[in-house]
């Protein structure tokens, strides 16, 4: 599933700015997109990462730097010259044509005969599991429906390149993940690389080959799932892939031996019973429970250590009932956690 | 859930209020409806001392009626499909541009609409004076246009903004050109309020009395010729008729401009 | 970070039959008042010969100019204020009310507005001819709220429309009465698009002419003075003089109404 | 944190029904809310969970059945003369009034002298952490402002039970759990009942001492959380909170001998080795690892059984790099889970 280094690059953006007057949405952003990878922009709202997005698409033309599609610079290239297409936020289906005609449209303008077009269609339609709903209206369709007909309609011209707007952004949670695993089932059978954008970190590590932390308009960090959640470099990172305890100054030079901030994942952390002997190996660390949340999947424990800070702990229940669990609040424990699970984080990391 | 379909209704009194609001809105149309058919040639008591059709035939004996009808729908129609072409144009210029503000712009279109009658009568007719043209049906179609064009931009460009421009994007992304995308994305989109301004227009134009009497020569548009009518008591309820059949023609469009548009009012 | 504010803009041809349009709807405009200053006194040429004020102090020495003015102020004002009272209580009383339908009741209210004018003044005539009354400045009255409930209806309405269901809610929820409700929270939310609806029925109003000659007695309002001026062909640079007060107070309240519904419109 | 069953009732629900035309909204529904609880209405949209709220605070009027407000008929009673205060799925915040202005609307209206509405608003404002901004406007604040705002609007006039309509449903993720946490201590702070109507599961199950899980107008079950988590009773309840691996006819009858349908949580599922040895106790299985989902926390795998089903397992990520996992896809494994773990569930639960 990792990026391949030594494949074509498929899109290219090269000291890419974009200012609104005196906001920079989109900030020297420099990334390299291999052919056939699924590739996420991940990021809060109002960190460039939809900029980004409309920038390769051609709605919006950047201030500065060079964007490359397949080796092609593409700067004045307008939209309906570029080969990728898009599948809209809010799907964009029109709305007075019917399904056929709106997966059908690309091929109509690019005068594509007709039979060759319905029979285009038709395979489209099955790829998205809506074969016979050709002559619904738009109108008709469920959520997860639409968001499937705009696939259908982006995927039909054959880009070499798709780009998602935060399409699952408007389906409820159930729906939302059915949607991802079909996602990105019919992104291995097409093999065209996908450029995904979303807020939601889960989704970004679930569907992704590789991510991009956006902040403020900058990339903060770019790697597979695994590499950005387990080496997050800067601070924003660790709290916004996941959640992270971060150890600072004299408790983190007290514990870890070095005044470098690092982040521990609160899933890496075990607890233990006072006297319970712990492996040499690991780093300990002494505390009281101050609160449990019960998560359903897993507890939440939010811990005291002896110096004030506060690390949060989860666990996962393994067994029956275990929201009766035998560690009270107000319990004295110990912690501890391998050294190689707490990372440490990039000083220059330029978030707050 | 939510549901807004039962929640405390209106208090009585308000009820009230707003019932006799409406009455006092209709009652004239209906006296005037009710008029037309009164057995009584020129004075009017209440109630019409005994119905009758009998003007409805003889005002279709009256050679200068169907005249006046058939200028009037002239010019509105003629009227009507300038203001289409031209507000359309506008709306599209206008719907997404910023330049030295929208919304001054959007006023200046609208302005026109709010300038009284009898203003743009007579600078229509001061303006038409100079360059030393006749007054003849194009002049009263060109003194039309000015408010109708508005009335197809108002509803032209409500559409548009209430358009998701992602549309436009889509159609873009997927190989259209700016006049394939107009075609195909834009046109059917904005159809049925453009339809409806068209409507809206024509009624505007068909009642149009002030702007016609600057702008007109000899010709007498239906509005004008009922005015004309006024100053023979005798042929009071032959004029209702008349009336009748300016209300009939005004409201059928409005009507269906109505129903076009329902779906953008809510 | 989406951003609407530089999206490939309109094609320039679009921008310059756009431009035309414009030019075409705002030249009667300027020509009036460019005329109000002309040298001439009776025939037009341009370029006028001269520029001169003296139109203007001959107006001011009209006393029949100053009395349709202020007739013309007065039913406006008086009009305008029968009209927000009914309009509101109109709007308030449809705004969520189902019974036969809220689209046919909306209607039902528009429709006088589109009423042609000459048909509202005959129908309005017989009317008040039916009770015996005299025209007076009231029958003007009359007649001018007609036309003027709709506009504040329609401005309340649409402001009713956009105002959260949930904030009527929450008052009520903390404590408070429907006529509380109304006093703290409808009226302060309606306020601008009543104020505006106001504005623009006055100058609706202000201009009025048909419905005003079928209404009045002897009384004449500054545009039926303009109206019968224009028999005076000498007298034409005064009454372009008086058509520039009547765009004047005529704009000065739609450019306000504008305003005020800026935040509904977008 | 558990009910107190000898605590008096707030609320009472006695097969209260509302009917939309055809619509059940609200379909015989039986409730009682204990005086000081934290408890919440879970449902999807369309679950009938908001009408009940509304039933209560009296937007609605309920078509039959009876609603008791510390055991007063409530049918008929207007809004304001109920001591309940809601906040709002949109705030509902007066736009053209101050913040201050707004948190003292309800003291105004009850006529409270002004020295003690200023006083009270200044402790409510105090409360949600608002102090100094009496004078903004909602339009000035950002959406957690905002929210905090409603809150206070609704505490001040210290109504005796709260209600809540998704009040957290349009923050984003950092946000809202930020807020869940306020909430609470919020909650436990000023004594005052509860009622929180949310969609998102894991919300009901951090905050609420209890909690109803609607479906289709009815209620699926009522428990603490952990009741509902682990003991679902029904296929919907199962699938609703968290994901269940449901075990049917044949394979039920063959793990665990009975062919009442069970319900397992993926995260009681242990994986291990082929070959290696498994506690008796536990009930086994065998299959092959389908697929392997990598989600930061915690790993999903998608395990088939030798009989064709599909279970999903969940494993929480303890070591750093653990996304490189000794797990392959394709692998055979064994899976064990305790008896107790796989809950049985009600064969009339009546939903889809």
């Amino acid at each position: 599933m990792a990026a391949n280094q030594s494949r074509s690059v498929a899109v290219s953006l090269r000291q890419v700015c974009r200012y609104f007057g005196d906001v920079r949405a989109v900030d020297r952003v420099d990334l390299d997109i291999y052919d056939g990878e699924f590739f996420s922009l991940l990021g809060p709202s109002g960190s460039g990462k939809t900029t980004c997005l409309r920038l390769i698409a051609g709605f919006e033309q950047s201030t500065s730097g060079s964007i490359l599609l397949h080796g092609q610079e593409v700067a004045g290239v307008p939209p309906y010259d570029r080969d990728v297409n898009t599948v809209f936020q809010d799907y964009a289906l029109f709305p007075h044509m019917s399904v056929g005609e709106n997966v059908a449209y690309g091929l109509m303008i690019r005068k594509v005969p007709k039979d060759e077009r319905n029979r285009r269609v038709r395979e489209m339609l099955d790829l998205v599991r809506l074969s016979g709903m050709e002559n619904r209206r738009p109108t008709q369709l469920s959520g997860g429906q639409r968001q499937r007909v705009a696939l259908a309609r982006a995927l039909v011209n054959q880009p070499r390149v798709l780009l998602l707007d935060e399409p699952l952004g408007a389906l409820d949670l159930k729906l939302r993940q059915q949607m991802q695993v079909e996602l990105k089932a019919i992104q291995q059978q097409v093999g065209i690389t996908f450029i995904f954008v979303t807020h939601d970190q889960e989704e970004a590590l679930t569907m992704s080959d590789r991510l991009a932390v956006f902040n403020h308009g900058r990339i903060e960090q770019i790697g597979t799932p695994a590499e950005v959640y387990e080496r997050p470099t800067t601070e924003f990172v660790a709290g916004f892939v996941g959640t992270s305890n971060l150890l600072k100054g004299d408790t983190a030079t007290r514990l870890m031996g070095s005044a470098q901030t690092v982040a521990i994942r609160p899933e890496k952390i075990r607890i233990y019973a006072p006297g319970e002997i712990i492996d040499t190996g690991m780093v300990q660390a002494n505390g009281t429970i101050k609160e449990i949340i019960y998560l359903g999947m897993h507890n939440k424990y939010l811990v005291s250590l002896d110096n004030g800070d506060e690390l949060t702990v989860v666990q996962q229940n393994l067994d029956a009932l275990s929201a009766v669990n035998s560690i009270g609040r107000g319990h004295a424990v110990q912690l501890a956690w391998a050294r190689a699970s707490a990372h440490p984080l990039n000083p220059a990391g330029g978030s707050k | 859930m939510r549901s807004n379909l039962e929640t405390p209704r209106s208090p009585l009194a308000l009820k009230l209020a707003a019932g006799c609001s409406l009455l006092f809105l209709h009652v004239p149309l209906c006296i005037i409806i009710l008029y037309a058919f009164t057995t009584e040639e020129a004075a009017f008591t209440f109630p019409p001392p005994g119905l009758t059709t009998q003007w409805f035939s003889q005002l279709a004996n009256r050679g200068d009626f169907w005249e006046s009808l058939w200028l009037s729908i002239a010019v509105a129609t003629t009227a009507t499909l300038v203001a289409m072409i031209l507000g359309t144009l506008l709306s599209l210029a206008l719907y997404r541009s910023n330049f030295f503000g929208r919304d001054a712009i959007s006023l200046l279109v609208i302005l026109p609409i709010a300038l009284p009658g009898i203003v743009t009568g007579i600078a229509l007719r001061s303006a038409i004076s100079l360059t030393g043209a006749q007054f003849t049906f194009w002049t009263i179609v060109i003194g039309h246009a000015t408010f109708c064009i508005v009335t197809v931009y108002n509803n032209v460009i409500a559409r548009l903004r209430r358009t998701a421009h992602s549309q436009v994007e889509a159609s873009m992304d997927l190989g259209a050109s700016t006049w394939q995308t107009f075609r195909y994305i834009i046109l059917p989109n904005i159809a049925t309020a453009l339809l409806a301004g068209g409507m809206l227009a024509f009624a505007l134009s068909f009642d149009e009395v002030i702007v016609t009497t600057f702008t007109a020569g000899q010709q007498r548009t239906l509005p004008i010729w009922i005015f004309d009518q006024l100053t023979r008591p005798r042929d009071r309820p032959v004029t209702n008729v008349a009336a009748v059949f300016v209300i009939a023609v005004t409201f059928i469009p409005i009507l269906l401009s109505y129903r076009l548009t329902a779906s953008t009012r809510e």
